[in-house]
């Protein structure tokens, strides 16, 4: 390649697996399983090119078996190998869940820290496409909830090639979640802020860290993935309105990085979470309980939160949209926020 | 078992049915996805998983079935829907989203169900197997008339869902029936690359069940093995396995761009599209000619362009209907 | 039985098996499946005494096959009838959570209301009788963030009937989540606060409403199941040191009554959230979340939570003791709310 | 395949130290909980499943293994991981919840990991079989010696990852066995009122795998089928279902009344309890006296008894402990 390491732009999808192939090349204990990842490059992308030069040995189209061939790769990990799986929907996690967090989540604990599962579960989530209720949800909230699994959540290419690399590195299982409106498929329309530019060599970006992705004094605009890109389209409106927004992409919802949310709202002094997955026992209240148990006197004005309601996903058009967060309920929020205050 | 001259009729009607359907939701489908083919656009936006080539399956099995038999679809649902006498209007709509569809647009394409006709579906592979057993007991504990079908690809076949649901079926002798369309691929990978048989009607072995393998996609040899399938199961004789040798000639959903087929594979099957066959079939016994096949075919097109008519004209629900119904 | 009503007292799961029984009795279409709900009458005595008067027919044991079996309720449901089933654990969910949550959570909605599911999920919760991290979770959050299927969440006989009897005669599903230590299970300890006196006869108690167990003004004790014996162990405590605390059983997740805690926390003025089910992206990170995007000054304090810690569930008795909630976590969790303010 | 005199009395005695160490763990078990039962008091607190009557499942594949073979077993693991050469003194301090138990106390009698020799449990029915695939799959990645073997009861060849397992295995070809201990029931449940074919060895048919079924709790004919299972997958010849007909002694799990056994099943499983069996045939045989038995049991029961006295006098992990090793 000729492009410049600071001017290439990648998509969200060919910084996946351009990691995944970096590591393949100088780790041999490196392999992919999943539906589709071989000649079609996953569904998504997430593995495109790598049959051609790992073949198939190393990058292996399973049967339409979650349970098994995540199973497997526990079995795998925990042999001395560093599987990377896909699921390929989140929204099918429940045929195999109890692989995912019973086995990967759950066996390093329960061999006292001597077993080690490192391995990646990677998984798209998100809506937004009129792909109904099976297959648009986002779930942040229920892999984080349970114990033992890291769980990372990109908003553009260059946190995605160093979270994925990361991960790969990591000796904990680790659940890469990545949105499938960030992907830059063409067949999915892309957000166009997830396209970055990306170097060329391998990198890691640290699994638990935060990142401001705008810097704000008025309002904290907290959230994950695709919401991200809500947030700063919003901080772009209200700007023009004459109030500067913080923006803070958690990135990590294990470990979630507490500090770095304290530290936003302790200086802004207001705070929205912007979530894609369910509204009630999710990320959206995790982040407000975390502002307020620990300084329940910095809000100048209620928290609030823009997440999925609680209803499943409808196929209609004009249902689902109404239903998903965007810029615009962002702004409104805020404003109200003022209003009340 | 062979089909009387009325159900010869009827399967070749449905067949035709269910491709002018698809024929014409794939070209609604791809208003508003060119140039830039973007699932998210058009007056059908989503996945779109067509079932042309598959339609045997569905009228050789459904001809034996009545409006009080259930049947469990997948995430490819057209042309059983159709068969299985899904209320057509509303089906096309519910494609649409609108508010005239089964659903009201909550569910769309993957999520058909229409409970006057005891038809459902799921988009996730395998999970239709347990519902269509649980309806099988459901008949039984009320001592009322029904047998369930589950239909599933042969990609299904790989899921533990099916392997807990046969046995379940076959430990209590249930009125179901599970039928399997092999296609031979599960979106890219090919059946030999992801199943330890040859064969699945091998599986029921393993329920000690009958397990019947109906080859070539052949729409009166379907008709035959499901009408004892599914009269055996009527007489309670328990379940049955069904594998059904069939091909999609479409790509998994639309959009795919099919790389994965051998070269070749695509030309091939459009040679034996099962549709011309079977009208050639009817053609040759005499119970068809010119005419009335060319009748046969407007009166089909004329139903489903009712039908889309009916969906473009009807309105969505209101945004907030979103909230509705996540309860009753 | 000759017991005067007003004082028999039951345990939770001769409350439940009652309620299942009555039901059972007037209504054709209620049926149970599980495993082990037959002769032995149910791990938990949900179901002991059915299959002696109802039969093998409306009393199926199982194979070890939830996915099957759940699904198959699915479908019993949606055909007629209002079946029961049971997971035998909360903990193996995850080999059967499609079933639940894809099928049984959505096809109604899926179905335009059209299609009805009324069905019972049942299943066991909780630890602290050493039974390690596969047998001992709570998974209230995970159950409560999924929209489409109700939750509720016994503490006692008296709710514990009459919330299987409104489950049952529910025309939604519900996950009735029943807390092992509650049970009244000789071999497993019980808490004696839950066995309570029942009616003989028949009623209901809303799903959706939570209780005020009891009144207090200094601080809201929140909690569901077994956490509710142990807010009032601390309230007894908190009363001799001249505090008086409210204790709110929340009964049900989904509906969540957040009125009820709103308006106690609003009387109040301060908030400490009992949970055994892990601490993040959970029960606790909402209940304070729903109080401060309501109000962010109603409190006097900095709002608390005692939730299991985000770890698998250990099995030696002194390390799972120590991350379990209790009284005394409680009490001083108070006086430290009172220290800091 | 005979084993040799060596191995015939290497599993001999590895029956007896399991037996015996069932024997102790069952009453120390039992301390604290009279009067009155109650599972979470005395020095093992929790569920307890004890596996004699089983033994011969477990010497007579684990005879075939060496430390690098892996493992994974269920919720009833003692009498495997006593074969499979775990460490004893760490294993009872680990059912003793100790700081010096193989897993700190972290894991507990259903959570036995013991890495050195690759033994891995899980307290989910049918969960250690995806484990074994992908040991066995490393190991064929790796280019390394090794099997893998994953130990199941018959019910949990009902659940669906026994079925999405076996097929994988099959389709990869692996270097994996799967050991079927069949008891007759899962919990309160019967085999034959859960299971649709009358062996789970005709299973094997659904994945084009052998499928061997052996009778009687045999010792030797375990040993036979186990000994060509595993030369077969480590030849590189695949997978086997190895189904074996055995029984539990005891109950389900410690305080099991055990009233849905039919009346006088017990006594008569106590009659056909295997290692009076098996000392009887190696008594005949010759490869044993009254005398060399008495001290193969005394070495036995004092290895036992220093490994209990180890868990006693360890000491338990800070409680704070409980926050450790969530991450490496
Ligand atoms: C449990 C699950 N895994 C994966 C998918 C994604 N997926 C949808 S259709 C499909 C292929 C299904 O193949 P088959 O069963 O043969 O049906 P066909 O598409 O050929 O009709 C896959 C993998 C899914 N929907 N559910
Ligand atoms: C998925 C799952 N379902 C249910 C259980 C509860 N359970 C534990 S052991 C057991 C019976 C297992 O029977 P079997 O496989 O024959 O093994 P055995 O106990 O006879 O050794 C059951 C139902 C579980 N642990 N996991
Ligand atoms: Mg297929
Ligand atoms: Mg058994």
């Amino acid at each position: 390649m000729t492009t410049k390491k600071a001017t290439r732009k990648l998509t969200i999808a060919r910084a996946m697996a351009e990691a995944i192939a970096q590591e393949m090349r100088i780790d041999p204990r490196v392999f992919v399983m999943g539906e589709d990842i071989g000649p079609l490059g996953g569904v998504f992308g997430t593995t495109r090119g790598l049959i051609t030069e790992f073949g198939t040995e190393r990058v292996r189209d399973t049967p339409i078996s979650e349970t098994a061939f995540i199973g497997a790769a526990v079995g795998a990990a925990s042999d001395g190998m560093r599987p990377i799986v896909e699921l390929m929907f989140v929204d099918f996690f429940g045929v195999c869940m109890d692989a995912i967090y019973n086995l990967m989540a759950k066996n390093t604990y329960f061999s006292g820290g001597k077993v080690r599962v490192p391995m990646v579960l990677m998984t798209s989530t998100g809506g937004g496409y009129s792909d109904a209720g099976q297959h648009s949800q986002c779930l942040y909230g229920t892999f984080a909830h349970l114990p033992g699994m890291k769980v990372v959540v990109p908003s553009n290419a260059y946190d995605a090639k160093g979270l994925m690399t990361a991960a790969i590195r990591d000796d904990n299982p680790v659940v890469y979640m990545y949105h499938k409106s960030l992907q830059g498929m063409g067949w999915l329309g892309t957000e166009k802020g997830a396209t970055v530019a990306v170097p060329e060599e391998s990198y890691t970006v640290e699994i638990g860290k935060a990142a401001v992705v705008r810097k704000g004094n008025d309002v904290s605009l907290v959230s994950l993935g695709a919401g991200v890109h809500h947030c700063l389209r919003a901080a772009e409106v209200l700007q023009k309105e004459g109030f500067s927004a913080e923006v803070l992409d958690l990135r990590s919802l294990v470990p979630l990085d507490r500090e770095a949310v304290r530290a936003s709202v302790g200086r802004t002094g207001r705070l929205i979470v912007v979530d894609e997955d369910y509204h009630s026992y999710g990320v959206s209240g995790e982040i407000i309980a975390t502002v307020v148990e620990h300084n329940h006197t910095c809000l100048k004005a209620a928290p609030k939160r823009l997440a999925y309601p609680d209803i499943p996903i409808p196929f209609a058009r004009p249902m689902e949209q109404w239903a998903l967060p965007n810029a615009d309920k962002i702004v409104d929020a805020f404003r109200q926020m003022m209003l009340n205050q | 078992m062979k089909p009387t001259a009325e159900q010869r009729l009827w399967m070749y009607r449905n067949m035709v049915l269910s491709r002018y359907l698809e024929t014409r939701i794939e070209s609604i489908y791809m208003e508003g996805k060119t140039p830039v083919f973007n699932m998210a656009n058009g007056p059908i936006p989503g996945e779109m998983h067509l079932s042309n080539g598959q339609e045997p399956c569905a009228v050789g099995v459904c001809a034996h079935l009545t409006a009080e038999d259930v049947v469990t679809a997948t995430h490819r649902p057209h042309h059983i829907a159709v068969a299985k006498g899904v209320e057509l209007d509303a089906m096309v709509a519910e494609i649409f989203g609108k508010a005239t569809g089964l659903s009201g647009g909550h569910g769309g394409h993957m999520h058909l169900f229409d409970a006057r006709v005891n038809f459902a579906c799921s988009g996730i592979v395998g999970q239709g197997l347990g519902p269509a057993v649980g309806a099988a007991l459901s008949r039984k504990l009320q001592g009322k008339s029904g047998v369930a079908v589950a239909f599933m690809g042969e990609g299904a076949a790989n899921q533990g869902a099916f392997h807990e649901s046969l046995n379940l079926a076959a430990v209590w002798k249930l009125p179901v029936v599970f039928v399997i369309e092999d296609n031979g691929w599960g979106i890219s990978v090919a059946k030999e690359a992801c199943t330890a048989v040859p064969n699945n009607h091998l599986r029921a072995a393993a329920y000690g069940m009958p397990g019947v393998h109906v080859p070539d996609n052949d729409v009166e040899g379907i008709f035959a093995a499901a009408g004892e399938a599914i009269a055996n199961a009527r007489k309670g004789l328990g379940p049955t396995l069904l594998e059904i040798e069939t091909f999609r000639l479409a790509g998994h959903f639309m959009g795919d761009s099919e790389d994965y087929r051998p070269a070749g594979e695509k030309e091939g099957l459009q040679q034996r599209d099962p549709i011309p066959r079977y009208r050639r079939q009817l053609l040759d016994a005499g119970l068809l000619d010119e005419n009335s096949d060319a009748a046969l075919v407007n009166e089909a097109q004329a139903r489903v362009e009712t039908a889309i008519r009916f969906a473009q004209n009807s309105e969505f629900l209101s945004p907030e209907a979103a909230l509705d119904v996540v309860f009753v």
